[in-house]
């Protein structure tokens, strides 16, 4: 946030803790270890700090969560700058980690390179956005890019009010939109993806920063339509339809898989966190990211999809021989992330 | 009563209380046995030392300590032979009929005109707005203020000097036409001239009104009150402070041959 | 003619206890600087950054709004959107809706609660009730807005057709509530302040227990009163947690009520938890904005100072 | 005894012989009626709002009331978090802001009503805390971003700075409120102390203070408790939600007492990681989770803030009952 | 000084006022040019109509007017030939050897053993625990109220009767052993019984200390006083109000023989 520039969290002790220490660095525990399950106290003291995007920090935060309990001897506090104000951070050497919603700017990357800051580009998950409507909506099962951008474009502000004006066939229900805070990352992609540039939007809508509310919105209004992230519409599929939405290749359903295989567009986007490669030799730091990737399947708890099996090892080598620089800086959206992983760095 | 004179038989009794006692939440009255009569067109001055409950007797005879918490009034005041306790009776009613002027002049924070106004309005004035103009003119005339604030019938009342704002009260006690005009040490508060200028208003009030005064200035009561009536405070049996009525008369009798050792000690000063 | 006591007399000053006496005189003084010393850092925090934000934006049109290319005026409130607007109004507008709303509530349940507290109720009573009244303002006020927004927003909307989820009169109404004690007890402190002497004199007349109330008593504590709405007002301008939650996040010009409005307060608290960078025109439009918040409720506060000691004035 | 006054007392309304006066007793009467019931309607409102909402709370929060919400810290998953950071956070706060609070605020309130000489001064001083009290707390939340965020801690928001804040926001209407507690002691209790030769400050310490302390008491509990019920503020601040270290106190006492003075101050309260979180701050995130369950421990967490706020008003009130 | 008498030469004097004048905020005096001597071991009353000063000129004694923002005072006044309002000298170290009883009794809220401890323990008082309890019942004895509250020292000094507290409070006074007691109207807020308890207390006071005691009540001084002194208010040539001292002389020759005649119409009663 703009506000404390950091919004917290760190993970301390219980007290809970029991057994011996974990040795810290490994990298090959086995992949199916549960950290909560089994916690083991490590000896590791130190910082992690995290900044960056808020759209990445519920992960970080999670794994944080969990990190915790085996290391009650180091605080990962996690902050919310954005994504920019994450990387400005982060190539003046103030920050460990950089949570990212979008592979850095060439800009940004020759900043780090200015003040010394050689980083490592680990992509964490893929995020998609869901599109809902009411539970009575029967006409909007599927929706192109097109006519989302007629609904949300700046020149329809106060001009397309009722879903006859979408399609001719759609009967005539006014169109009561509902979205992310403009405050939000989510707004900012959904724009980006939608109406071509970030934050370009009509500006009646109702906006908001929790999507809870968003979902109330869509519940209670028959003409209701929002958007919000993949993962929240599960918890609420019960009571909200997910439109299908269009990108040009035909009607794709925001599922897991479609997600992953890149045809669910525009409307998903890979995650990331840069982790400094002067940092990255502090044990602490190593072993929260190291941490990471064996807790990472709480991408899904958190709302997001897991990347592809495939890619994970690319990224745990990344890791392992600290290979600095980015494959994703430019890239066009749509490419699948193995593809990019397996570029070379630059 | 305690009256001897013969005189008093004539005249006639607006108030008459019968053994009345008044407590204040406790069980013990503060005023107790209290039994006298207020002549018609005469004025009845209360005196006696602090505390001993003039105050209280002559709040009774408006009903006023109705608005005190917890104050009961036990035994009878009549007032022109109704009794005024009587839960028929309404107490705003009696109010009205019954006037009181205060230790402290108490104007409202309004224009003179609306101080003496406001009574009959509330009462229902039935006249025209010029009627109310007169009627304001005749009450403050009657107050013998009015030529001091005719030309200022619309600024505040505040404005006016302690002794100016105790005969605009008077005045405003007036404007509704009561029978009995209470007065609480109505000049307790004033300098010797406004004092004097309000002895001499009360001598003309007389002979519309019937008039009661407390006073803790016996030269007052001498110079003006054609009754007197001395209250005292005892101990009860049970030993908490009681006032009494010790005894009332002509004013004459009371300051030349009280009948009471009491009432002659507290006039020659030797305590109080 | 005098002559001196055979015992001297200690009656001159003594260094050392002058010495601390006075120390203990600047060091209270220190304290009671502190609070000069708040208020020089809160205008000096907020105008360095409004000052910033008046080197990307015009004055004008944050007071104004502007004229677009086409001649089209327009006065909007969108520093997040891609296409920014910085005219203040639409969220003033929203705050001053919820104020008002909230004033219609509060103001005459606050003066029915202040009279009856002084004229009706027993001292016994009203000692209880005074305090139980209090209470309510004692409530965190994310709980009001929880509130208002899952408790009384799905009343109203069962009653009022076209209610929006997020609407300025739950908001509204439920701040209302919250005002209450404080229109009840400054005016309540007003009304008691009106000496026992006038009331008496009204009774004298032969007034209700009313007519004392409404024709002597509140009059003559007006000013008081007027000091009290005034600062309940202030504190609806200043409320946050109620708008954040319950009236929505959208300034926008209307004086519908089952809109969604946006606050100054509101914006402040959404860009605060947002994203917004520091530096950024948006995270300076909010310091502009608390400027502007911390103005007007200045104003406010100044008036009812004023009123409330001219009232005092009357009465000592 | 004659029938004029039997009319004029309300006796027999309706056929006055009053000549001047219709003063319509009946209706006025009546009126007044309906004026009262309304007044103790509008009285008893607030309090029946009041009870609806916690009501309303503790329904919707009563399957998430048990001691598990205590003692869990923070957790994604909503039936493994609960308040325990949040309400360490709100108890150290509590407690430093009032090792702050009551030595300004009361130092603050002798001085203006024994010492202050009247002048443009004082009274500069006295409306400036007159206007800092009416001002909102999300003024004193940008205050505290600006000036101990990001001045003092560098974009930290620990809770030295959450401490600072709601300090200042508290401590006009504390004094004010125990300015008036002052002003109450009567002046002939002053007068007999000065009578017999006793200094301002011993005046003020043996008989001002004491007769005071009530109702300085009362300010104090008062305020403070709106303080830690504070959100907007904190939300400005950019309080965290997740953890607090327990451990956190001014002085790190193992490193003192083990003798590494270097580090008497780290990983203490004034160190820059020590992040917090308080109660109604952990109560908004987390009203707007998207998760049920989150909603339910919310209200469970209102239950909790409305518990530790109305009592400490209770206390309150008991206190100046108790003097009055 | 005005005194005829030839006694008065022979008598010390304890404190002398000379051509002293008090302003309250404003330019124009509250009291002006008043000139009077206090003699050791007397008591001398001062007697007048409300607001004409004599509040004023006896807190001007133990410059408790020096608490009063704004309030200044011109001319000279000496305690045993040491100028009081001298800078050298401390207000508070005077106050403590001219000490002052109030119109309303006020005992400090605390037990009536500290209220009587305080003066001596603020004035560093040496002796032991024992000495201190020794103090407090010698001063209790001397204001005459130790048999009343020998048993409950601990219990709160507000929890006695207004006659008592005021015994209370001159005790209090008399802790600290002041040469001069001021008293300020001491008996108009007791009852008739307390008020001669009081009176007779001073009687006996008078031989350790000077005793000034304003009051409203001629009996009073009549009874009591060895010295009176007459306080009027006049008006400036400005026409502002403003205390003066008419005249002071022995009490018998103030009521019966007074020289100015506006003493003769304020005894007689014929205003105030
Ligand atoms: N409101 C009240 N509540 C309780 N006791 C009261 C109240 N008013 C008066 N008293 C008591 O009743 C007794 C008589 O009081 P009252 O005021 O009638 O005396 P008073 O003769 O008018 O005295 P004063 O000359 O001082 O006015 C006193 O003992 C007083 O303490
Ligand atoms: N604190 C004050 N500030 C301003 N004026 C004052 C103050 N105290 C007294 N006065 C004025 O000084 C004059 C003398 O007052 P003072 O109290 O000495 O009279 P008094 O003779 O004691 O009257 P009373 O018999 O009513 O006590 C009065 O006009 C009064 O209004
Ligand atoms: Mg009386
Ligand atoms: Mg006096
Ligand atoms: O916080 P974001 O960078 O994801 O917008």
């Amino acid at each position: 946030s703009c506000g404390g520039g950091e919004t917290p969290t760190t993970p301390t002790a219980t007290g809970a803790a029991t057994g011996a220490a974990t040795p810290a660095a490994t990298g090959a525990a086995t992949p199916d270890a549960k950290p909560t399950a089994a916690p083991a106290a490590s000896n590791l003291t130190g910082n992690v700090t995290i900044d960056g995007s808020s759209t990445v920090a519920p992960v970080s935060k999670a794994v944080a969560e969990d990190f915790a309990k085996a290391n009650p001897g180091v605080k990962v506090p996690v902050g919310t700058s954005g994504t920019g104000g994450g990387f400005k951070k982060f190539c003046a050497g103030d920050t460990d980690i950089s949570n990212a919603s979008r592979p850095i700017k060439k800009a940004e990357a020759e900043d780090c390179k200015k003040n010394g800051v050689e980083f490592v580009e680990l992509p964490i998950a893929i995020d998609g956005l869901t599109v809902v409507v009411n539970k009575e909506n029967t006409w909007a099962k599927c929706l192109t890019v097109a006519e989302l951008n007629t609904m949300w474009s700046p020149d329809s502000e106060g001009k397309i009010t009722n879903w006859n004006q979408i399609r001719p066939d759609f009967p005539s229900e006014p169109l009561a939109l509902f979205g992310a805070g403009a405050d939000s990352g989510t707004f900012d992609y959904f724009t980006e993806a939608i109406n071509k540039k970030s934050k370009v939007s009509r500006k009646d809508f109702q906006p908001s920063e929790d999507d809870n509310l968003t979902i109330k919105g869509v519940q209670g209004n028959k003409g209701g339509l929002g958007f919000f992230g993949v993962a929240y519409f599960e918890e609420n599929a019960k009571t909200l339809t997910a439109v299908e939405i269009d990108g040009g290749k035909g009607c794709v359903a925001p599922t897991a898989e479609n997600i992953n295989n890149g045809t669910y567009a525009p409307l998903s986007r890979p995650l990331f966190i840069y982790v400094s490669k002067k940092s990255l030799a502090r044990p602490e730091v190593k072993a929260f990211v190291d941490f990471y990737f064996k807790d990472i399947k709480v991408v899904k708890e958190v709302g997001y999809i897991p990347l592809p099996e495939a890619a994970l090892p690319k990224i745990l080598e990344r890791v392992s021989a600290v290979k600095t620089g980015s494959t994703f800086m430019d890239a066009p959206a749509g490419v699948p992330i193995a593809e990019l992983l397996a570029k070379d760095l630059k | 009563m305690n009256a001897s004179d013969s005189q008093s038989a004539e005249k006639q009794s607006v108030l008459v209380a019968e053994n009345v006692n008044v407590f204040y939440s406790s069980n013990s009255p503060a005023v107790a046995g209290v039994s006298l009569e207020i002549l018609k067109n005469q004025i009845t001055a209360f005196i006696g030392p602090s505390g001993c409950g003039k105050s209280t007797i002559l709040r009774c005879f408006n009903r006023l300590n109705d608005l005190i918490e917890g104050c009961r009034v036990k035994g009878s005041i009549t007032f022109n032979g109704i009794d005024l306790y009587d839960p028929k009776v309404d107490a705003v009613a009696v109010r009205r009929h019954i006037g009181m002027v205060f230790q402290r002049p108490n104007p409202f924070p309004k224009s003179i005109f609306e101080n003496i106004a406001f009574g009959p309005r509330i009462n229902g004035f039935k006249g025209s707005k010029n009627d109310m103009a007169d009627l304001v003119e005749k009450s403050l005339r009657s107050a013998a203020i009015w030529d001091e604030v005719k030309d200022k019938l619309n600024e505040s009342g505040l404005a006016l000097s302690g002794g100016q704002q105790q005969r605009l009260c008077i005045a405003r006690a007036i404007a509704v036409e009561p029978q009995v005009i209470l007065m609480d040490e109505p000049c307790s508060a004033l300098d010797p001239i406004s004092t004097l200028r309000i002895e001499e208003l009360m001598q003309e009030l007389k002979q519309k009104y019937t008039l009661v005064i407390v006073t803790h200035n016996m030269q007052q009561a001498s110079r003006s009150a054609d009754m007197t009536a001395f209250f005292n405070t005892e101990l009860s049996d049970s030993g908490k402070r009681m006032g009494k009525l010790v005894e009332i008369d002509r004013t004459s009798v009371i300051f030349s041959s009280p009948k009471q050792t009491a009432t002659e000690e507290y006039i020659s000063g030797r305590f109080g | 003619m005098s002559n001196p006591e055979g015992d001297s007399l200690d009656i001159y000053q003594r260094a050392d206890r002058n010495i601390r006496e006075s120390l203990i005189g600047y060091a209270l003084l220190f304290c009671a600087c502190v609070s000069v010393l708040t208020t020089i850092a809160i205008v000096y925090v907020l105008a360095s950054e409004t000052i910033n934000f008046f080197g990307k934006v015009s004055v004008g049109e944050f007071l104004f709004g502007k004229t677009l290319n086409n001649g089209q005026y327009t006065c909007t409130w969108s520093p997040q959107f891609a296409d920014k607007n910085f005219c203040v109004w639409p969220t003033v507008n929203g705050t001053f809706i919820v104020a008002i709303l909230a004033m219609l509530v509060a103001t005459p349940l606050g003066l029915a609660t202040a009279i009856y507290l002084t004229e009706y109720a027993s001292p016994r009573i009203s000692k209880i009730l005074r305090p139980a009244i209090e209470l309510l303002a004692g409530v965190p006020t994310v709980v009001y807005g929880y509130f208002a927004l899952t408790f009384v927003t799905p009343i109203l909307a069962k009653i009022i057709p076209g209610l929006s989820g997020f609407n300025a009169l739950s908001a509204g109404l439920v701040m209302g509530v919250m005002i209450i004690p404080t229109i009840a007890s400054v005016s309540t402190d007003a009304m008691t302040a009106v000496p026992r002497a006038l009331r008496e004199a009204a009774y004298g007349l032969g007034s209700t227990k009313k007519e004392v109330a409404t024709n002597v008593v509140f009059p003559a504590a007006l000013s008081g009163i007027c000091a009290a709405i005034i600062l309940g007002i202030s504190r609806a301008v200043g409320e946050t947690m109620i708008v954040a939650i319950a009236a929505g996040q959208r300034p926008v010009l209307t004086l519908d009520p089952r809109q969604t409005v946006g606050t100054m307060t509101a914006y402040i608290a959404q860009v605060a938890k947002g994203d917004s960078r520091v530096g950024s025109v948006e995270y300076q439009a909010l310091f502009a904005v608390g400027m502007t918040l911390f103005l007007i409720t200045l104003a406010l506060n100044i008036i009812s100072k004023q009123i409330s000691k001219r009232f005092q004035e009357t009465y000592e | 005894m004659n029938n004029q006054n039997l009319d004029a007392l309300g006796l027999s309304e309706g056929q006055s012989s009053d000549s001047k006066f219709d003063p319509k007793l009946e209706s006025r009467q009546m009126w007044g009626k309906i004026f009262a019931y309304f007044c103790v309607f509008a009285t008893l409102l607030g309090l029946i709002v009041l009870a609806f909402l916690i009501f309303d709370v503790v329904g919707d929060g009563s399957s998430r009331l048990n001691t598990a919400m205590l003692t869990q810290y923070p957790s994604r998953r909503p039936l493994e978090a609960g308040y325990r950071a949040a309400i360490l956070g709100t108890f150290w706060m509590l407690a430093y802001v009032l090792l702050l609070v009551v030595p300004l605020g009361v130092s603050s309130a002798i001085y203006l009503e024994e010492y202050a000489p009247k002048n443009w001064f004082t009274e500069l001083i006295e409306l400036n805390i007159y206007n800092l009290a009416g001002i909102p707390s999300i003024i004193y939340g940008l205050l505290g971003l600006g000036l101990f965020v990001r001045g003092l801690y560098s974009g930290r928001s620990v809770i030295v700075t959450g401490i600072l804040t709601i300090t200042l926001l508290i401590l006009p209407p504390v004094i004010v409120i125990s300015r008036e507690a002052i002003r109450a002691v009567p002046q002939s209790v002053r007068q007999a102390s000065y009578g017999v030769g006793a200094t301002k400050w011993q005046t003020i310490r043996h008989h001002v203070l004491p007769a005071a302390l009530p109702g300085i008491l009362t300010a104090v509990i008062i305020s403070s408790s709106r303080g830690i019920g504070e959100t907007a503020p904190i939300v400005v601040l950019g309080a965290g939600t997740v953890l607090f270290d327990p451990k956190a106190s001014p002085i790190n006492f193992g490193a003192l007492f083990s003798g590494r003075f270097g580090d008497v101050f780290t990983d203490t309260l004034w160190s820059n990681d020590n992040f917090f979180s308080v109660l109604p701050y952990q109560i908004y995130e987390w009203v707007g989770d998207a998760k049920a369950d989150f909603q339910t421990l919310a209200s469970a967490g209102i239950v909790v803030l409305l518990v530790l706020v109305l009592g400490m008003n209770l206390i309150a009130i008991f206190l100046r009952n108790k003097v009055s």
